[in-house]
Parts: C-alpha cells; structure tokens; sequence
C-alpha cells in the first residue's frame, strides 16, 4: 500500500508517497529508517505513524499490506 | 447522538447551525476558528490546509464517540475546511447541542481541543514578508 | 472591546456573528438558548418572555464590563428575544470573540450563565395541558 | 416615579405600577409592606427590589423621586 507522507514530512522527503523498505517490520523500525534517511525530520517536535488510519505505537508489526502514513505535529484548527 | 463529520474546501456556520438544531435542545454551543491576520505579530496573507482526509474523519468519529460517552449532547458537528483559507475565513466549526447548557460548553471545548491535539489536518503558513512555515 | 446589546421581539445568531467577525480573531464561541418542546416532562406550547428593558440592558453592560476585565475578549454580543416565542426559536444569544480560544470559552460561559442569574428577565411556560408557570 | 413589578410579582399584585406608600424610607420597609400587603409573594424564592435600576440593598433609602422596581426571580435565557 506504500508509505504516505502528509504536511512537512512531505515537503521534507521531497515525496507524498514511499515504499515501505525491506526488511522494516515495525513501527519503531520505520522510524528510525525516516530519521536516518530524511534527517530534516528529526528536527520536528514529534513524529507519529499511523498503520490502517490508526495511529500505531513503536512494536507494532508493520507489512507492505498495511496503509502506513507519516503524521509531522497535526496543526488544524 | 446525530453527527456530521465533514471536511471541505467550503464549510459554513449555517450548515452546522441547520444540523444541530432541534426543539428538544435548549443549549446550542458553536466554536469557530477563523484564519487572522496575524501570527505572533507578523501579518499573515492566506493558511494552506491539507488532511489525511480518511484517518482524518475517523479520528473525528472516535471524538464524537468520546463526546457521546461522557456528555447528554444530542448533536454535534465537526467541520474543517482544506485548501487555500484568507484572513477572516472560516477554518473550522464545531457546533454542539444539548439539552442543557453547561454540558454543551464542556463538550464544545474538548472536542476542538481534541481535534486540534490529533486529527491529522495541517496548515502552511504563508506571511507577508514572502516566509512560509 | 466592543460591545452589542439587544433586547428585542425577533433577534438572530447571524446578526450576533456579524458583529463579531473581525480577521484579528482566531476564535469565536456562540452560545444560543432556544425553546425547548419540554419542560422537566411536560410539553411546552409556547413561552412569553417580560423584560425591565432599561435595566436588563444596565445590567448586561455590567456583565460586559466584567469580561473585558476578566479576558481579552475582543467583541461580544448579548442579545434576548421577548414576546411570545415557540420551541424551537431563539431566546437569547451570547457570543464572543478572541484571539484564542481558551478564553473564548470562559467568557461566553460566565456571560450567559451571570445573564441568567442578574438580568431582570422573566418567561412564563405554557404547557400543552392548560397549565401556565 | 411609582413603584414597577414585574414577572410573577405582577401577577400576584395584578397590577403592574403602584404607589409607593407614604411613611417608607428603606427597601427593607418595602420589602416588609410588599410582603404583608401581598402575601403571595411570600412563596417566591427571592425577592429583590431595584432602586433607579441597580439592585438595592435592605437599609438603601427610598423617595417617591426614584424609579424602584420589584424584582422577582429572574428567568430569562
């Protein structure tokens, strides 16, 4: 299902849209791939994934099957 | 409890009054963020706001659901404008009613709050001196 | 701050939100009281608001003065039907306007719930079965 | 400038201006000749009088040149 990017994320990776790398099973894996990959992001005040439009805590198994997304800090309203 | 969830380059107050509005409901409570003119005195020319727009509406449904838990309120809607948003625009409304007031100002308050803390929406700010953050 | 009060037989939110808008604004809460169909079980016909007109608009200019004391609210509108009104029609709005939305909240609460206490307004409930409070 | 009721005080005087009767100099003394001359109002939660629109308190002196109103519980909203 790829790897979504949204708000500053985005526009840190240059992307909207990844591919979930081999080999990354977990939650706390892929961050650490995207810190290491995009080191803009590690600037950021947090940085959460969401797995299937939930938001996922680090051990969460991860597949290419899941929808997995890139949440920067949420500023509506 | 009815609820309308929506996000839309085009939101109103109406639409969220109309929807809320019921003869059994004496307390109406409406908060609504607009976009100023200014952030931390700089002068702002226009927002761009984007959403995950599916994780978006259910994070808005789990709020509405926290707000049916813990309140009688027996309407809400949360609406949230994407897109390009001027000084003076309309950004967000979240319009509640109850049968009594207090309760639909308390619920009023943590649904904003909330949807603020965790609804994955995200504004650019676009000032005058040409910055963009 | 500036400051809209009205005691009249038709008033609307509309009116109340024009007043408020301004794009130095970020946040705006509005508190409508309307006539419910129901009074602790029992069906309500219609309601039948007095006011001692001079007074009341005295004392909600007092609540006035104690916001822009208390908060740096930056408009605020009061506004009380009177006459005959029907479940479902506006009774009284309140509403106000801020830079944030915290402060929004507490002002529009203690304004409504100090005009509900203080200001020299009274209704009579007809109900559905002939009885008149 | 006569002596205004308002809501269910109205009511319970069945009339709306009375005059305020002579040998009174103090809310307190209104307060008591409402009181007996009225003694429906007795039933009422609170009582408030108004002396040239500002709420008065019992010792507050009264004349036939001020504008005094009967305050019933108020209800509005």
């Amino acid at each position: 299902m790829g790897l979504l990017l949204f708000g500053v994320a985005k526009d840190i990776a240059g992307q909207s849209i990844l591919t979930l790398p081999e080999g990354i099973t977990t939650v706390g894996e892929l961050k650490s791939w995207l810190l290491a990959t995009y080191p803009g992001l590690q600037q950021l005040n947090s940085l959460m994934i969401a797995v299937n439009r939930e938001y996922a805590v680090d051990n969460q198994p991860i597949a290419t099957s899941d929808e997995i997304a890139v949440i920067p800090p949420v500023s509506g309203g | 409890m009815d609820v309308l969830l929506k996000i839309e380059p085009e939101i109103t107050i109406q639409e969220a009054l109309d929807f809320i509005h019921s003869p059994a409901c004496g307390g109406e409570v409406v908060f609504t963020g607009k976009v100023r003119n200014d952030t931390k005195g700089r002068a702002v020319t226009k927002l761009f706001y984007e959403s995950y727009r599916e994780m978006a509406i259910s994070e808005m449904q789990k709020i509405a659901d926290d707000v049916a838990m813990q309140w009688d309120i027996k309407k809400i809607a949360m609406l949230h404008a994407i897109g390009d948003k001027y000084p003076g625009d309309i950004a967000v409304v979240v319009a509640v009613s109850s049968i009594h007031r207090g309760i639909a100002f308390d619920a009023c308050e943590y649904a904003i709050d909330t949807l603020k803390a965790r609804v994955p929406i995200w504004k650019k700010e676009f000032f005058a001196d040409g910055t963009i953050i």
